[in-house]
């Protein structure tokens, strides 16, 4: 268990966390604006975790970018997802949006 | 002819119609139409040269990519894919040329009929290459560009009852690829390799392949509309326009069943068991009885020439228990020949009439505008080419004596009574009694006089004689059978036909 | 095996049955289409865990790029009432369309075909899974494609069967990819694809994104084209997403077809087909056998082909959905013209 | 079980199941688009025991013939899938069916 | 190390597992479709540890097919349902 397999792994178990912050907050949240802002937020930051923790592991430059790339990508995903559907779901049902109490 | 240059046909008869079907797409609308036509005229050439390479250097190998069979696809023509190859090269040049003046009708009353050539040749190619493939996975492939060449076919017009009867015979096509290709997956994962010949050295009954063979003959069975499984057939024969109709009647319906005894013969030969062959009579017998018994009943013309086709493929089915019979007691058992010529004698003799009967009562809707059967009055005196054509082509379906339909069953009859299973006889004659019952109804209603005069709309000459032409050669090929039993006995599995001086005339 | 990945394929398999249960069973169309969307994933991870990289790429290609796009587009319409003549038999308030599986449970006849049904559906898994459990251990062609590699002017084994040891398959599927085409013109009627309406911008976000996405994609692609020689990658993965840079244009508002006169569209359709075609000709007039390529130029050959295979299958994939969205998108008065009045070429 | 278990014989069981599952779907499901579904859980059944047998025979790379069949395979269920779509919501548009059931 | 990759996987499995009851009983077809974007996101992750436990690099690029292709859905579902909007009377 050399350095870098510990760093992988505290990284990789904190992704993992969020991810499950991700997952808990879409199923327990009431609304959808709150749902999507768990979603879209949480799982960015638990796959950029993991691919932290990868980066420690990879040898060459290439990977390290390539892995770069793709968690780049993913918040550009995840992000407009979030702006899109948030956008969609106003259009759709501004009441629940301004709602104050909620139960 | 150097054996070089033959092993080139089989890839021909491939190569032809696929490059027409790509030039023609290319070509703009009003060209399409007239490029049609030559290209058929090359494929039927190509036909020719490659039953002409059989009959003269006996089964011809082409090794695809160079490759070999274990790594690569080899095409195999051998006596019964060449018989097909023909059968299905004449019917096409003769559809091609009804086709050109009945779209060209057609043409202005909407839908994409300027797509029918593209579709024609690549379904004409995927016919072709699966009478020669020999590897069961390639099989599959053709067997889906077939369907899907069909379907696509069969929806030409546009119109809904067209569409739905298009989507459920898409569905039913799609189910049974699927689990014809589970069939393939267990072989594969039994005997890893794919090439028929291979699999037919490598295989035993072991569990996986009796059930891969089941599944992969399931599947066929749904493509070929046999019995239980025919419910998509006669919606959408139908409904697609006439020569389309033609096509999937007489020859795509062929295809899996020319498929499933290339299974049961070559290459399952030891997976297979008497109750199956026995099974597979039971159902061909229902068919029998019950496509003929609804063709009996119904009122549009269409659909009445689509039930009939249901009969008819059931006679076809009546092949397997007399063959599958022969393995237990002696495999020269002399009745073995008879079968097997009578059983695909039926695929021929029906390929023609099938088609000229689609193609005579084509002309009979265009011009008289509807199908109904009872609005066929005085039609003799009125369109006579097109009166003959089905007299002459219902002659073939009910198996009376001139007809290649009358040698099929004759041969199926004595077949039945010599290998001492006679309860196929009483089947095969009560079809041919309710065949007889709607086709001479319908002739009936043809000679008898009309109650007030209706005038008809033009049909061009052409239509009527390439539906006459049919008909003649439904006859035709009963008077002259040597040289189709020449052909069909290259590299056949009861090879005593023609030795054991039966001819043609029985 | 370590038992954590016995776990993982087990769990693995229970989920995937679960989605395709799932997508077959549920009440709305919406839940069973992404249910299916979800089994499409789940599958790309059983190929991963299967070690086929390139069918997992494959999966993940179609299944994301095009599959998912399809059914939503599909979806929208099975969720409007129809624009054409015919009323909706069922109630079509959007979003939950009523399936007939409630339906159909009403009247008797059917909860004794369902039961029948089912009742055949577990004896057919059975006798599968025991066939299944029962089968030799085959060996496989791998030793056969191993020995063959070098002949075949590309490293990667997948790559050198696909183009070369089987090139007839490959062939044909490329044609049955162009005769899909032809088929949905039939259901649609010959218009082209310059029919329809564009859907509109989705906004300045968006339209950033999608700006600056698609020279990604092609570059992805192209990169997936030029690895297939020694890695998991290759024509149709490549082809899928060219296609889905063509959506994602098209989604965005972007007049990609109006410029598209039905020659060029044509000649889009036939050019992988065709190239495919020119090349197994021209190895037949050496005397050599159809498709057969010349063991030294056998690498060029191949990646000419797969380019030319790429570009037509994405071309094939954006007419797919374009063609789709066009045709019935827009609930506008073209169902009551006749279909093929346009300009057919 | 008896023999240890491989994994590919898990995914391999999974295939035999998902394939009955698809058929029965085909057969059950009335509304087009789920039929369409069906097929398509149908073919992947098929490819998945494909694959899985073709893990099975693995040497240095997966026996590559099933795999590139399997892609072969893909290609053309898409594309038959997609043709059907398109004939469903020609029907769809045209006459408001979705199912085959109220045909007569 | 190879291991701990395979609990991990198992652990975003069952993270999916889980997501899918949204599915079920989200009320309106954004919040499904959410689900679906989850996935996605999951899906690159399992995907990124299965290539260093099984050393493939070809997955990164199966990944990277995943990341390119994620927002394609989502861009596709509100331009299409949002044009349903449109046509509600």
């Amino acid at each position: 268990m050399n350095a870098a397999d510990a760093l992988t792994v505290i990284f990789c178990l904190a992704g993992a966390v969020f991810f499950l912050a991700g997952t808990v907050g879409l199923l327990r949240f009431p609304d959808i604006f709150s749902r999507l802002h768990a979603l879209t937020k949480a799982d960015n930051l638990g796959l950029g975790l993991i691919v932290i923790g990868l980066i420690f592991q990879s040898d060459s430059l290439a990977a390290i970018l390539k892995l770069l790339l793709i968690w780049i990508l993913a918040l550009a995903a995840g992000s407009n997802a979030c702006y899109a559907i948030g956008r969609f779901a106003l259009a759709r049902s501004p009441q629940d949006a301004v709602r104050e109490d909620d139960p | 002819m150097n054996g070089e240059l033959t092993t080139l046909f089989p890839a021909l008869t491939v190569i032809t119609p696929i490059t027409g079907a790509v030039v023609v797409f290319l070509l703009p609308a009003r060209l399409r139409a007239r490029a049609g036509l030559p290209a058929a005229g090359f494929t039927v050439a190509a036909a020719i040269l490659l039953a002409w390479g059989v009959v003269t250097e006996g089964a011809v190998r082409h090794e695809l990519g160079g490759w070999g069979a274990p790594l690569g696809i080899d095409l195999h023509a051998d006596g019964l894919s060449s018989v097909f190859v023909l059968m299905t090269a004449a019917i096409g040049l003769l559809v091609s040329f009804y086709a050109k003046p009945f779209f060209a009708l057609a043409g202005e009353k909407g839908g994409a009929s300027e797509l029918f050539w593209p579709l024609w040749l690549f379904l004409w190619a995927s016919l072709n290459g699966l009478f020669l493939s020999s590897d069961l996975f390639n099989l599959y492939v053709t067997i889906e560009v077939m369907g899907l060449a069909a379907v696509a076919l069969a929806v030409l017009s546009g119109r809904p009852p067209a569409l739905v009867a298009g989507l459920r015979y898409l569905l039913a096509a799609l189910g049974g690829s699927m689990a014809y290709l589970m069939g393939v997956a267990l072989v594969y994962g039994e005997v890893s390799t794919l090439d028929l010949g291979l699999v037919s050295e490598a295989v035993e009954g072991s569990p996986a392949i009796r059930v891969a063979f089941g599944l992969m003959i399931a599947g066929l069975l749904v493509k070929t509309a046999v019995f239980p499984l025919h419910f998509w057939l006669p919606a959408a024969h139908s409904s697609a326009q006439a020569p389309v109709s033609a096509i999937l009647s007489a020859l795509v319906v062929k295809a899996s069943f020319y498929l499933i005894l290339r299974l049961w013969v070559d290459v399952f030969d030891v997976a297979v068991t008497v109750a199956a062959g026995q099974a597979l009579g039971v159902l061909g017998s229902a068919a029998v009885i019950w496509g003929s018994y609804q063709a009996l009943r119904q009122r549009r013309l269409k659909l009445m020439v689509a039930h009939s086709t249901v009969g008819q493929i059931g006679y076809m089915f009546l092949l397997f228990p007399l063959i599958t019979i022969g393995y237990r007691e002696a495999a020269d058992a002399p009745w073995l020949a008879h079968a097997w010529t009578g059983g695909i004698y039926q695929a021929l003799a029906h390929g023609f009439a099938k088609a000229s009967m689609f193609l005579a009562v084509g002309v009979f809707v265009l011009a008289v505008g509807n199908d109904d059967r009872r609005s066929i009055g005085d039609l003799v005196a009125r369109l006579p080419m097109t009166t003959f054509a089905l007299a002459l082509a219902g002659i073939s379906l009910i198996g009376l004596p001139p007809s290649g339909g009358f040698v099929a069953k004759w041969m199926l009859l004595k077949a039945t009574f010599s290998s001492g299973q006679w309860w196929w006889a009483p089947v095969i004659l009560t079809g041919s009694f309710l065949t007889a019952g709607y086709v001479f109804m319908v002739l009936r209603q043809a000679f008898a006089p009309a109650g007030k005069p209706i005038e008809l709309n033009p049909v061009p000459r052409t239509m009527e004689v390439t539906a006459l032409l049919l008909g003649a050669t439904a006859i035709l090929i009963g008077l002259r059978a040597e040289e189709v039993l020449i052909l069909l006995d290259v590299g056949a599995p009861f090879d005593e036909a023609v030795e054991a001086g039966e001819g043609g005339e029985p | 095996m370590n038992p954590l990945e016995h776990a993982l394929d087990t769990l693995l398999c229970l989920l995937l049955l679960v989605l395709a249960w799932k997508a077959l069973r549920a009440e709305h169309l919406y839940q069973s289409a992404i249910f299916f969307i979800a089994f499409g994933l789940g599958m790309a991870l059983a190929w991963v865990r299967l070690a086929a990289p390139d069918v997992a790429l494959a999966e993940a290609a179609i299944g994301a790029g095009l599959l998912g796009v399809l059914l939503l587009d599909s979806l929208r319409v099975f969720s409007r009432p129809p624009n054409g003549s015919g009323k909706a038999r069922q109630n079509t308030d959007p979003g939950d369309a009523e399936t007939a599986t409630a339906t159909t449970s009403r009247h008797p006849g059917a909860r004794a075909t369902r039961l029948l049904a089912t009742a055949a559906a577990a004896g057919l898994a059975a006798v599968l899974v025991t066939a299944i459990v029962r089968i030799g251990d085959g060996g496989g062609l791998t030793e056969e494609a191993a020995g063959q590699l070098e002949g075949s002017g590309v490293e990667h084994p997948v790559t050198a069967v696909l183009l070369n040891f089987r090139g007839y398959d490959t062939w044909l599927e490329v044609g049955v990819l162009f005769l899909a085409m032809l088929g949905i013109y039939c259901a649609g009627g010959w218009v082209g694809l310059t029919g329809g309406r564009e859907p509109d911008s989705p906004g300045p976000l968006l339209s950033w994104l999608i700006r600056g996405l698609t020279p990604l994609l092609i570059l992805t692609a192209a990169y997936l084209l030029w690895l297939g020689k020694e890695a998991p990658g290759g024509a149709f993965q490549a082809g899928v997403l060219i296609g889905a840079a063509g959506i994602l244009l098209r989604l965005a508002g972007y007049p990609l077809t109006a410029h598209l006169s039905p020659g060029m569209v044509k000649l889009g359709l036939t050019l992988g087909f065709g190239t495919f075609l020119v090349f197994g000709i021209a190895a037949l007039i050496p005397g050599g056998a159809f498709l057969e390529y010349p063991e030294y130029w056998a690498g060029e050959i191949i990646l000419l082909v797969e380019t030319a295979a790429a570009i037509s299958i994405g071309f094939t994939v954006f007419a797919f959905f374009a063609y789709l969205s066009s045709r019935d998108g827009s609930p506008s008065e073209e169902h009551n013209s006749k279909p093929s009045t346009t300009n057919s070429d | 079980m008896t023999a240890p278990v491989e994994s590919y014989q898990i995914y391999a069981v999974t295939a035999g199941i998902l394939f009955s599952m698809g058929l029965a779907g085909l057969f059950l499901c009335g509304h087009f688009f789920k039929k369409i579904i069906a097929t398509k859980i149908l073919g992947t059944a098929v490819f998945l025991l494909f694959i899985s047998l073709a893990k099975r025979d693995f040497v240095e790379f997966a026996d590559p013939v099933p795999h590139a069949m399997v892609i072969t395979g893909i290609v053309v269920a898409v594309s038959a899938g997609a043709f059907a779509l398109a004939l469903a919501r020609r029907i769809w548009n045209e006459t408001g069916r979705s199912t085959f059931e109220d045909s007569q | 190390m190879n291991s701990f990759y395979m609990a991990l996987t198992i652990f975003l499995v069952l993270n999916i597992a889980a997501s899918m009851v949204r599915v079920i009983r989200g009320p309106t077809p954004a919040d499904r479709l959410m689900t679906a974007q989850l996935f996605g996101t999951t899906g690159m992750a399992i995907l990124l540890l299965l290539a260093e436990a099984m050393e493939e690099p070809a997955l990164r690029n199966v990944t990277l097919v995943f990341a390119v292709l994620a927002v394609l859905l989502v861009i596709c579902f509100v331009q299409t349902a949002e044009s349903k909007e449109t046509t509600k009377p």
